[in-house]
Parts: structure tokens; sequence; C-alpha cells
């Protein structure tokens, strides 16, 4: 009515910064176009169930565009395509679906994240020893095609043995206890591949508990993490940060911006993994923000701030 | 009029969440024009399905003074076994899962009666089984049910459909069943007092196994009925079911000690819980509120109830 | 009192000694799998166990008044919330940051008790109410992203070790346990406690003040599920949402593993420590042995199978 | 003392209706039943009686198919009958009224009554009307004053027990098994199933009666036995055995007084309880006093304000107007542990839900209130409670396996001993005691009466609450009879007799509302 189009915004998870980031990242970018958009928030707290249902109110509120994280890469299917039947526009973020019912994708692949951890860590053992894998949560496609990306590479590596793989739910207090338990049981691990910041850090704290020297492990771009590899380095510590950066959120309403103007927009914007190492570690690590902070984002220090305090 | 006897008090306990329902559809009526859309309502019903066979199938338990804790994890279950079993075959897939679901309850009688574990805990110990059953069959979400089980079903998403009869069917029956059958008074009695019922001649094996049966049968149906909506399995699609079948028939009246409420009740509380959540979206309140407004509304409800008074017994 | 009679009140029911037994009988397994048997690695289970194991207590003193807490799980998970709000990372707030979150914890306890006594809500559902609620003040208030950290200076409470070899966590455990069993079994309120939980009316007829003493109990319950919130966050340093959400159904499960009833009445303290760290126990072997997710489901429901058809073993028949 | 009767008949005509023979039963190492046999003739009553404990309720749970003896045979019209289910058991013709009924809370007294055998009509659904017209037709035909449609939950305990007489009387069994079935009722309620008892054993069946009132139990029974230890210790016609006889072979000794002697006046003694214009709802403004050592009654039907009264004087529901003194002290009694500070101590009439813990031990049980006089700082001291459980077991004659045995497996009896125990701790000012022998054998209640006379000696002053007339007329000191809530007459000691009491029970119209 007032000429500015209307857009749901399904807000998929809180129940991590990584998650909030996302959202925050999405509104941030909102600000900047309210003569534009109006947008309706709706919370699916990581409930499939909820999601259908909540796409299904937008619809029903004649949203003109819907952006959305699924939660399940199949059960969302048949919700979706009655929205694009009503003519709203489906854009996907940070996660894809198995049917091409979408308008547009703004992700990492997250298949080609765990791939990218995985040869790093291939190359810095030289393509052989035992390392352990950590896992997010079973049955959720994040979790699943990161890891199926990394058994991908050290495929190509008969020398190298993953002696345990392990769901710890991207969380560090799970990530610690498992590997404080596979350390007990296993004399010789030369590296951890994880796929979740936090879960690294537990495992860093496992090893330092347990007095193992710390081996090559991966990591992510979460402040917190960054800073303690920071601290490691002098000790011979060596990681990488793969990044699955918040700012898609951002990117998702431009894009939806965009397929709204009837601008060509590329369906599949699948981003190559950015990536922090040794090299660039303090163009990326910021010791006066908070830990919970992801350092992949578009977020001014004043916004991030804002968002997570210290 | 109403019938006399116990029907009569445990209909007057689903009261409070038709009331609550009724001031729901008022508030979302007057406030958004979308309430009354075509899709809406259809959107609604075909919500209220899964939930209310969930809880129907709850109450049958929680009538009988028992718990199951396992129902998300058998929708989960179903909707896996209808993904990879509906193409080869067809809506035959549709009784396969049905079994499944009396399996599980099965699984969940066998415990409590042979081994004599808790309900409580003993669903929840099979929740964990159950789900790690839907993992293997079905490590990450996929599969397919074909399109035309969607359209031989939900239809156009109207008001009447299949879905609506499904749920009048399932309901109608168990009030039948609930109200005016012997067996249904038997699971009543065991609810009340188990040691009474044994005295009176309750089979009170016979009553456990079919309460925890008709859980699990009813639970599959439900996930059938959420296989078809997402037309593909998903081994953790239905975790959220199992406190939300409790609460909707609690919400309706039914009493968690066992013997009190009727069936009727436990329909009002689901489709009271499925309108929160849409009046909420509708309404475009924050999002963040509707958890707080969720327990404060359950606990107004609960308070309407328990002025009524407690049973005696601690 | 003589010693002898203090043992004899000690001697744990006969479902603590087999929720002992199977713990025993996981450790066994634990050590196999491992390929070596180290004290250490056994303390520092011990020591990761705490927190759910202090949790489990709380719910063990609401079972033995015949009610459930199911409150836990969301007070755990505030109580993390508020301590890394108010500690905002140093170590000066320790003071405040800890009393703050007991004193929010004990609302909790105390709203669950005046819903359960006074509005007469049955515990199942004023806890399930007061835990959506809880939840829902969290995201409303952080709006997602909670604020704050833990000082690594506080975080000695779960990481480090007295001596080297005990771990301070479990020194917190064993002290909150050795109180409760104290204020239970050794005291009149503790008696009169058990009175109304497992007669609440006789209870009444007898004098014994039991809608205060349920109240009582649901404030333990919350002060111990904060307890447990805290010495969480001690363990991983920041504010996350719903890092204590599994306590709920795990600390039923491990007190009912540990012997409790639901009919009230009882508090075995010692079956409750052997029930958590049953559950705990069994999550490390799960990790150990790497199975594969769905595998880890199985188990583990198996495991909760098999200690509970222990401990109805024999248990006679009622007629 | 009568002979000990084979199992089977003697005549060799007719097979006996029930014939128990060599049965013996023990729950974990307690043998409750040894090698108990007898039998049960067509249109026979048989009154069983015992001690609390002795094993009654156990072996007519045998005959009714709760549970299997351990070993013996039981036969039913000749027939081998082993039911291995109430309901097996009812089907077969024996229906048992439990001595702790079994009636479903949220289910109505009609479908109470007639749970199991609804009656059916279209589509086989249950027909709810009438259902309760059937329902109606049994209770009238009894003559029981219950409405069809009130709750079980709502009933009060005479109300149950007439409810589960009823249940078993309608299914008009081969064997109606009654266990204590008066234990809680009144004298005309009393009539009315002793009457139901004839009518049934007229019509050719059988009854087992079991009362702990030897009025009754001479008065209906065709034929007596006795349960002591779990052992027949009698077993004879009528005619062959008189009270004294039954009495002996209960508790293996003639008991020669069973109430205590009376003071011949209390009239110098100070006033302990005083009541002046104390109301309650359910009762009208009250005034009277109860002297140290004096044991006031209160008589009455049931439901005229008698358990408004217990409950005001105990603190459970407390008076709302008026003043309440204890030795001339006004004391607000709005609280239990206000009544208990003042020194009134209460026994709760159903003590399974009033006043027992049932899954915890006799030890717990019994030592509330030894215990909180004796704490220091709040300390439980555990030597002083085991050493007062056992002596309050010893005391009170208490059969139990031990202190820690749970009270839910202790005879009903036994269960009222454990009440007692627990509030005779401390010695109080004022005992108010209700319906204090319900169910209780004549050893037991000697013992219990003895007790009172004791504390009444000591200068406590009795309120007794009883719906047992022997009981008031046997203690007290004077009567006071209630009717809707007020006290319509009082009766001093030498004008006590049942007829008495009876007239003023009935109200101000007594005379002709009693003789309708
Ligand atoms: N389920 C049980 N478990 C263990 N002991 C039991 C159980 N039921 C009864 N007993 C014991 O068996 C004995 C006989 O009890 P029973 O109830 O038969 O006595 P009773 O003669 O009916 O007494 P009362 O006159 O008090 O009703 C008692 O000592 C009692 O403690
Ligand atoms: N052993 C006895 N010796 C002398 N008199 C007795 C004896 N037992 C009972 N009596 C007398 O018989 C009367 C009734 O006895 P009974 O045993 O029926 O009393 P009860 O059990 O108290 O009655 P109720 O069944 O009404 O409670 C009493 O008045 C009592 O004085
Ligand atoms: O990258 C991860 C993100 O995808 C998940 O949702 O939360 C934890 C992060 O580590
Ligand atoms: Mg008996
Ligand atoms: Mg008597």
């Amino acid at each position: 009515a007032d000429g500015k189009y209307t857009i749901g915004y399904d807000n998929y998870f809180m129940g991590n910064s990584w998650s909030v980031q996302l959202a925050a990242e999405f509104k941030a970018e909102a600000e900047k176009h309210t003569d534009k958009v109006n947008v309706v928030y709706v919370e699916s707290a990581g409930d499939t169930q909820k999601q259908i249902a909540n796409i299904e109110d937008l619809i029903t509120k004649k949203v003109d565009a819907i952006i959305t994280t699924p939660t399940s890469p199949t059960a969302l299917i048949p919700a979706l395509k009655k929205a694009r039947a009503a003519g709203i526009k489906i854009v996907l973020l940070a996660a894809t679906i198995k049917s091409q019912d979408y308008d547009a994708l703004v992700t990492v692949d997250d298949v080609a994240f765990g791939r990218t951890g995985a040869e790093w860590l291939a190359q810095k053992l030289g393509g052989k020893g035992d390392i352990i894998a950590l896992n997010g949560i079973a049955g959720i496609s994040t979790s699943d095609d990161r890891f199926k990306g990394a058994e991908e590479v050290f495929a190509k590596y008969p020398d190298i043995k993953i002696v345990a793989a392990v769901n710890a739910g991207w969380d560090y207090a799970q990530g610690k206890q498992a590997v404080s338990n596979l350390l007990a049981a296993n004399p010789k691990i030369d590296g951890v591949w994880s796929q979740g910041g936090a879960m690294t850090l537990g495992a860093i704290d496992a090893f330092e508990a347990a007095q193992r020297p710390l081996v090559p492990m991966t990591g992510e771009d979460n402040n917190g993490y960054l800073k303690r590899w920071k601290q490691l380095e002098d000790k011979g510590f060596d990681s990488i940060g793969t990044s699955k950066p918040t700012w898609l959120g951002s990117e998702a309403l431009r894009v939806t911006i965009d397929l709204l103007d009837g601008k060509a927009v590329e369906k599949d914007m699948v981003l190559p993994v950015p990536t922090i190492t040794a090299a660039d570690l303090d163009k990326f690590v910021k010791p006066d923000l908070s830990d919970s902070f992801w350092a992949g984002t578009r977020l001014t220090d004043e916004q991030v701030k804002a968002t997570f305090a210290n | 009029m109403l019938p006399r006897g116990s029907i009569r008090t445990n209909l007057l306990l689903g009261l409070p969440a038709l009331l609550l329902a009724a001031a729901i559809v008022a508030v979302a009526a007057s406030w958004s024009g979308d309430f009354f859309a075509a899709g809406n309502l259809g959107n609604l019903v075909n919500r209220v399905l899964p939930l209310s066979l969930a809880a129907l199938g709850q109450a049958f338990v929680l009538f009988a003074g028992r718990i199951d804790l396992s129902v998300g994890s058998v929708i989960s279950l179903s909707t896996a076994i209808l993904a990879t079993t509906s193409t080869s075959l067809g809506w035959a897939a549709v009784p396969l899962v049905l079994v499944a679901g009396l399996a599980c309850g099965a699984l969940n009688a066998a415990g409590v009666i042979y081994l004599r574990i808790n309900p409580l805990i003993m669903t929840l110990a099979s929740s964990a089984i159950v789900k790690g059953a839907a993992l293997i069959l079905m490590p990450t979400p996929g599969g397919e049910v074909d399109y035309t089980f969607y359209d031989a079903f939900y239809g156009q998403d109207l008001l009447v459909g299949w879905p609506l009869a499904v749920i009048l069917l399932a309901f109608l029956g168990a009030f039948l069943l609930f109200g005016f059958t012997r067996f249904g008074r038997r699971i009543y009695a065991l609810g009340s007092d188990d040691r009474a019922a044994y005295a009176n001649g309750v089979d009170v094996r016979r009553v456990e196994w079919s309460v925890f049966l008709a859980s699990g049968f009813f639970a599959a149906a439900a996930g059938v009925a959420v296989g078809i909506k997402i037309l593909s399995g998903d081994p953790l699609i239905g975790d959220s079911f199992t406190l939300d079948a409790i609460a909707a028939a609690v919400l309706g009246g039914v009493a968690l000690q066992g013997g009190r409420g009727a069936v009727p009740g436990v329909l009002a509380g689901s489709i009271a819980l499925v309108l929160i959540a849409n009046a909420f979206n509708l309404l475009e309140l924050d999002p963040n509120l509707q958890q707080i407004a969720k327990g404060l509304i359950f606990v107004v409800a609960l308070m309407l109830f328990m002025r009524g008074g407690v049973r005696r017994t601690a | 009192m003589s010693t002898s009679a203090y043992l004899v009140r000690m001697r744990p029911a006969a479902a603590s000694l087999r929720a002992v037994a199977l713990l025993v009988l996981l450790l066994v397994a634990f050590f196999v799998s491992a390929g070596l048997f180290s004290p250490l690695l056994l303390l520092d289970n011990v020591r990761q166990a705490a927190p759910l194991g202090v949790v489990v207590l709380g719910q063990a003193i609401v079972l033995m008044m015949g009610r459930l807490d199911l409150s836990v799980g969301a007070t755990a998970s505030m109580a993390n919330i508020v301590l890394c709000a108010v500690f905002a990372g140093d170590m000066a707030n320790t003071g405040p940051a800890v009393a703050l979150t007991l004193g929010a914890g004990a609302l909790v306890g105390l709203a669950n008790g005046l819903m359960t006594t006074k509005l007469r809500i049955p515990s199942f559902l004023a806890t399930l109410a007061t835990s959506m609620i809880v939840a829902g003040l969290v995201v409303f208030f952080t709006g997602g992203s909670p604020r704050g950290a833990v000082p690594a200076g506080f975080r000695v409470v779960t990481e480090a070790w007295l001596f080297g070899f005990v771990p301070y966590s479990a020194l917190i455990w064993l002290a909150l346990l050795v109180l409760l069993m104290l204020l239970v079994h050794f005291t009149m309120l503790g008696r009169k406690m058990i009175l109304s939980g497992a007669n609440l009316v006789a209870a009444r007829h007898s004098g014994i003040p039991s809608d205060g003493l349920i109240v009582l109990a649901f404030v333990l319950s919350s002060l111990l599920a904060a307890t447990g919130g805290i010495l969480v966050s001690a363990i991983t340093g920041m504010a996350s949402i719903g890092v204590g959400n599994g306590f709920t159904l795990d600390s039923i499960a491990a007190a009912v593993i540990g012997g409790a009833l639901f009919s009230g009445g009882v508090f075995l303290p010692l079956g409750a420590m052997a029930g958590a760290l049953i559950l705990f126990v069994v999550q490390s072997l799960l990790y150990l042995l790497a199975l594969p997710p769905a595998a880890k489901f199985i188990v583990q429901g198996l495991i909760i199978m098999l200690a509970l058809a222990l401990a109805s073993f024999r248990k006679e028949k009622s007629s | 003392m009568a002979m000990l009767a084979s199992p089977l008949p003697s005549d060799g005509a007719a097979p006996a209706r029930l014939a128990v023979s060599g049965v013996s039963k023990s729950f974990g190492s307690n043998l409750v039943l040894r090698d108990v046999s007898f039998s049960v003739r067509a249109g026979e009553v048989v009154s069983l009686v015992g001690e609390n404990g002795a094993g009654k309720s156990t072996l007519m749970h045998v005959c009714a198919g709760t549970f299997p003896p351990d070993g013996g045979t039981l036969t039913l019209d000749g027939a081998a009958y082993r039911p291995a289910s109430p309901q097996a058991a009812r089907t077969a013709g024996v229906a048992l009224a439990l001595q702790e009924t079994a009636i479903l809370p949220d289910l109505t007294v009609a479908e109470n009554l007639l749970f199991g055998a609804e009656p059916r009509g279209l589509l086989g659904l249950i027909d709810q009307r009438r259902l309760h017209r059937d329902a109606e037709t049994v209770l009238a035909g009894l003559g029981f004053a219950l409405r069809s449609d009130r709750l079980g939950a709502d009933l009060s305990a005479a109300e149950r027990q007439m409810l589960e007489i009823a249940k078993a009387i309608r299914l008009a069994p081969r064997l109606l098994i009654l266990d204590e079935p008066t234990a809680s009722l009144s004298s005309h309620e009393t009539e009315l199933v002793l009457k139901a008892m004839a009518r049934l054993t007229a019509a050719g069946g059988s009854v087992i009666f079991i009362s702990h009132r030897l009025d009754e139990v001479m008065e209906a029974a065709d034929h007596a036995v006795v349960l002591k230890d779990g052992t027949l210790t009698l077993d004879a016609p009528r005619g062959g055995f008189d009270r004294d006889d039954l009495i002996r072979a209960m508790v293996g000794r003639t008991l020669t007084d069973i109430f205590p002697a009376r003071p011949a006046t209390l009239a110098d003694r100070p006033v302990r309880l005083a009541l002046d214009a104390a109301v309650a709802p359910g009762l009208k403004p009250l005034t009277l006093d109860v002297r140290a050592g004096e044991i006031v009654g209160f008589a009455g039907l049931e439901g005229q304000g008698q358990r408004p009264l217990a409950r005001a004087l105990s603190g459970i529901a407390p008076f709302t107007g008026g003043t309440i003194a204890v030795d001339g002290a006004a004391v607000p009694v709005r609280s239990v542990s206000r009544g208990i500070a003042a020194g009134i101590a209460s026994i709760p009439d159903d003590r399974k839900h009033e006043g027992l813990a049932l899954d915890l031990p006799v030890r717990m049980n019994v030592s509330l209130f030894a215990l909180s006089a004796r704490s220091r700082w709040g300390w439980l001291r555990q030597n002083l409670e085991r050493t007062f459980a056992e002596e309050a077991r010893r005391r009170f004659a208490i059969r139990s396996t031990g202190i820690e045995q749970p009270v839910r497996q202790l005879s009903g009896g036994n269960q009222q001993k454990v009440v007692f125990a627990r509030w005779l701790a401390e010695t109080p000012k004022v005992l108010v005691l209700y319906e204090p022998t319900k169910g209780v054998d004549v050893g037991a209640k000697t013992e219990i009466y003895r007790l009172v006379g004791e504390l009444s000696a000591q200068g406590v002053a009795v309120v007794l609450i009883s719906a047992d007339m022997l009981e008031l007329i046997g203690l007290s000191d004077r009567i006071h009879v209630l009717f809707e809530g007020a006290v319509t007459g009082t009766l001093e000691r030498a004008d006590f007799s049942e007829e008495a009491i009876m007239r003023l029970a009935a109200g101000p119209e007594g005379a002709a509302v009693h003789a309708a």
C-alpha cells in the first residue's frame, strides 16, 4: 500500500552466536533500506514444523518475498512451492534445499567448507597421521555436508586415518568432553578436524588439560577462537579458520531487493569459503571485541558491540 | 443435553481450552484481516491434524495415568519410513508406517509391563531408541513422497477436505470409545486408581498394552500427516511434538495423574495451541514474546481448572 | 549418636546399590575400550559430570516431595546468562554475579512452589510453564545475543584440581550432596519434608506446614539448578542460550535411575550421584567407541532401560 | 470350646459352597496363614473373626482371587476353584467387598456400581440413562441412601463402604464375602447390610462376614470361624459358641472388662477445654466444657456435624468464630500446629489418607512428635527415634516385622495403633478422638480404651466422637448428641442407654422420625 516491499524474514534459530549475528547482519542491512522495505519477522527456533507454519503464515500475509534458512533440506519444499505459486520470491539464506523451488540462494557451500579445512589439515600433516573429527548434530545437513566434504579429501590420503568421528553439537563443553576421552584412549592423535570453532576451543582445552602437545586443528572464524589461536601461536600451534560469513545475512536482503526490482540475479550465489590462516590472522582477530563475534561480517565494530557487548 | 455421569464432569474440563481458542479467534479475526482468508483456515486445519492426532494418542495414555514421551521420535521415524517406501509401495506405505507405530507402542508397553519400568522413563528411553532407528533408516533428511500424496490428501489446503474429515472421524470415534464403551471405562478406571481398577476386574496389562499401542498408532498417523506435508522424511522433525502433544491434552483438561479429561477437550487444546502461534504471526507480535505468552496462557488456563479443586489424594 | 548408627543411616537403599553396580560395569566397559585404567581420567569424568550431578540433587529433592521439576534446564540456562552478564568478564564482580544468579534461580523456585501450592497447579505443568516463561524471558531480554563472560579466574571452579588430583567441581558436588543428605536425613525439617512427600494430607493433619516445605523444595531445586548453571558457565566461560536445557530430562532420568520414586517419600543422594555419573559415563563411553550417531541414541536408550529394569528387578508386585 | 470342624460338610449330602483346605500364605518371611481349613455351606452366613493382623483379609483375598495361596486347595460347589484374578472369581460367582474399598474416584456411584456390566444400547454403546436407572434400582433395593450421580471421590468413608457392599451384592454371587463392611457404618446402615445378607442366604447364597463387632457376629452368624495368628482356633455352628468363646479363641484369654473404670464424680476438676459460641462450617454455635480427666462423647447419626467438629478441634478446618480456651487461656486454634502447641492432640478417622505415610516405615510414622519435642537445634536424634519407635511398638502392641516395615503392609487395626502411637508420644492436655477404634479388634480396642482411661486419669480432657454406641456408652462420662450441627441433648452417665441416645439423635421430632 505504501509502495514498499514487504519481506518476510524467517529467523531460523537463536541458539548460538553465529545465528544471532546472521540475523543481526540482516537487520542492519534492513535499516539501510527502510524507505524501500517493511520486514515481517517470524521465529522458527530450530523447529522445522514451526518453520513450515511460519512460511505459510507469511504467504497468508501476502509478503512479496521470503528469506529463510531451511532447517531441513527437504521438509520445506512443498511450503516453498506454495509460496512461489502465490508469486512470492524465495531467497534461501545459508542453507539450501534439494529442489529448485527458490529464486535465489545465498550461501557458502558446506561441503566446500568441510573440504577446505580437510585439505589444509592433510597438507599440514604431510598426508599421514591419525586424526579425529568433530561434527555437529546428526541429521542436520550442515553437519553432514561438512563432514562429507572432509571425508572426500581424506579418502585421497590413504595414510590419514580418522580414528574417531563424534558429534559434539558445535558445542564447547561437548567438544571438550569428547576430546578428553578420545585422548585417553588414543595415545597418538596427530590432528583434529573440527567443523566448528567452539568445538576446536574445547579440543584445545582438552589437549592442555591432558598435558598433551597441541596438534594442528581446523577452526572457524569466531573471535573467541581467533583470540585463542593468536595466544597459542608462539607455542607453535597452527590452524585454519574456515568461514561461513554471517554477512550472507545482509547479502540476502540485497539480493531480495534486486529480485523484487526485477534485476537479473544469479540464482545460486554459492560463494567460495573464506579462510583465515596464520598469515592473515592479525587482520581478523579483534582482541577488544567479544568472544561471541564472528569475523566474516559487514557489521561495524559499534554494531558488533551493540549486539554482543563484551 | 449432557449425559449424566462422569462424562459431564470430563467434558466440562475441556471448556477453558475451548473458550481460549474462541478468544484467540476473536482477537486474531478482529485485528487481522487475514485470519479468515481461505488459505489460513485450511493451513490451520492441516496444522491441527498431526498435533491433535499425537495428542489424542497421548490422551489414551494419560487417561490411563501413564505418559508417553516417545511420540516425537515415532513421528520422525514414520516420516522416514514413509519417505523410503512410498515410491515403491504407494499408499500401501501408510499401513506399513502404522504398523511401525504399533511396534513402537509395543516396545513401550513391554518395558512398562514386563520390565516394570516407570512409563516416563521407559518412553524417554524408547524415544532415544526410536530416534536411533530413524537415523539408521535415514541419516539425513531426504527420501521422497510423491506429490500425488499431497494432492490427494491436502489438495488445495482448504478448510473442508480429508484432514478435517480425519480429525472429525478420529475424535468422534475416540469420544464414543471413552464416553460410551466398557473399554473406555476401563482405561479411565486404571488412571483413576490402579489398585481399585484391578480389584474391579480390570485386566491392567491389557489396558496398558492397548493405550501404548494406541499412542504409537496415533503418533504414526500424525507422522503420516507430517510426511505427506513435507513430502520427504526427516529424522528430527517430530521432536517438538512430544511436549506439544502433552501440552495440548493438558490444556484441554486432561489430568496427568490419570482418570480425568475428555477427548473433545484434547481437540480444543490442540486447536488453541495452533492458534496461539498463528495469531502471533498474523498480528506481527514480537516473536520473542511468544514463548512467554504461551507459558502465561498455560498458567492462567490451569488456574481455571484448578479452581474446581484437586482430588484429595496426595 | 554413635558412628555405627550414622553408618546404618547412610546405607544406601537397594536401588542405589544397583545403580552403583551398573556404574561400575560401565566404568569397566569404559576403561576396557580405552585400553587403560587411569584414575585421573575417571576423576576428570566426575569433574565434568558435576553440573548435572548438582542439578540432579535438586530434582531428587523435588521428587522426594512427590513433585517434578521440569524447569531445571531452563533455570540452569538462565543462570549462565545472568552470571555472564553480571560478571562481564571481571573477577571483581564475583560476589554480585553469583548472588544475583542464585537469586534469580530462587525466584524461579519460588514461582514454581507458589504455583503448585497456592494455585494448586500440578507441578508437571507449573514447572513446564515456568520453563517456557524463563526461556522466553531470556530470549526476550538478550534478543538472542547474551552478553558478558566468566573471567578466567572464576573458571578454576570447574577447571582446576586441588593437589592436582581432586577436581574442585567434584568437591563442590560432594559438599552439596553431604549438605542435602544432612538436611533430609538428619534434621527435623528434612524429616517433615519426607513425611509431606509421602503423604501430604497426613502431614497436614500432623501440623506439618507442607505447603511451605514444598515451596522450600522447589527453591532448593532451582538454587541447585542455578548452581549447575554456574558450574557449566565456569566450564564454557561464555554466555550462550540454552546451555542447560538437556538437564531437565537428564536430571529426572538420573534421579530415577538412582532410586527416586515419582510417588515421593524417598531421597537417595548416593543413588542420584550414581545416576548422574551413569548418564555422563555412557556419553563418554559413546565418544570413545565413536559409534555412528544412530547407534549412540540406541545404546543410550538401552542403558536407561537396563538401569531401570535392574531397579525393578525382584521388586514384589503389589497386590 | 468348640471342636475344629473338618473342611468337608459332615452330612455328606451336597458339597460345601466353598471349601478351604490347608491354605497357607506368607508375605516374604511373614507366615500369615498356616494350614487353614474351613467351609461355607449354601444358604449360610459364616462369620470370620480374629484380631487385627490375624490374617482375615488375606484369607479372603485368597478366596476372591486377588492372589493365589502358597499352598492348599479350594473347591467351589465341589469343583476345583483356583481363581486367577478378582474378575475370574466374580465370574465363578464369588464377590468380595474389600475392607479398604475399591471405589474409582473419577467415576460416579452408578458407574462404579455397574462397572464392567454397563447396560448397552445402540451400537453396543453404554446407555448412560439406563445405567443410572439400574443403579438407582439396586441402591433402592438395598435401602441405601446414595445418589447415583455423585463422584466416587466425593463419598464419605461410610458411603464408600456402602457402595462397595452394593457392588458385591448386585452380582447376586453364590458366595458373598464382606470384609468389615460395617466398620464405618451407623447402626441403621448396619441393619440394612445384615438384612441384605439375610435376603441373599434365603435365596440360597452364602456369605462370609468379617466384623470386629461381636454383637453383629452373634446376630448374623450361622457358623463362626476364628483366626488367631493365621491359624484356625475355632470353627463352630450357631449355638456352639458364645461371645466368650470367640474372644478366647481370638486373644487366647478372657478379657474381663474392656472399658476402664470411670471416677464417680468429676465436678471438682478444673475445666480444661472450653468452647464458647464456637462456630465452624457445618456447625451451629457450640458452647461446652470438658473437665480435666473427663471423657465427653459425641453421638449422632451419620453427618450431623461430627466431622466438622473433629476438624475444627484439630485445626484442619478451624473454628471461624467464638472462643476456644484451654486451661482458661484463649487459644486460637487456627491451624493444626497451633492446636498442637496449645496441647490439643487429635486422631483422624481416615487413617490411610489423613493419618499415615503408608510407604514409610513404622519408625518414621510413629516418631514425629516424640522427635519434635526432643530435637536440639533442629537436629533429628536418630538413636532416640529408634528407641522410641521400638518402645511404641511394644506399648501399643503393634504387630509388624519390626520398626522398619512399611505401614502399608500392616493390617488395618495395626495401622490405627501406629496413628495413636504418633499422637500420644507426648501427653496432651486435650485429646480429640474421631472414630478411634474403627476396624480395631477387641483386644486392641481394650488396649486403646485402657490407654484413654489412663490418659484421662492423668488429667487429659478427652473428646470422643464416635458412631460406636457401645464405645460411647462404655467410655464417656457425658454424651452430647448432635443433630444438624447442633447439640440437641446431653446425657449423664447414669442416664446412658442406646435408646436414649437414639431418641435424641433423631432430632427434635425424634420419636416420629425414628418410628418411620
Ligand atoms: N501385601 C502385604 N505384604 C506384606 N505383609 C502383608 C501384606 N498384606 C498383609 N500383610 C500382613 O499379613 C498379616 C495379616 O493381615 P490381614 O490384613 O489379613 O489381617 P486382618 O486379619 O484382616 O486384620 P484387620 O482386622 O486389621 O483387618 C498382617 O501381619 C499384615 O501385616
Ligand atoms: N472379653 C470381654 N469380657 C467382658 N465383656 C466383654 C468382652 N468383650 C466384649 N465385652 C462386652 O461386650 C460388649 C460389646 O463387645 P464388642 O466386642 O462387640 O465391642 P466392640 O468391638 O467395641 O463393638 P463394635 O463392633 O461396635 O466396635 C461391650 O459392651 C463389652 O463390655
Ligand atoms: O558454523 C557453525 C554454524 O553453521 C552452526 O549453525 O553453528 C555453529 C557454527 O560453528
Ligand atoms: Mg482385614
Ligand atoms: Mg466395636
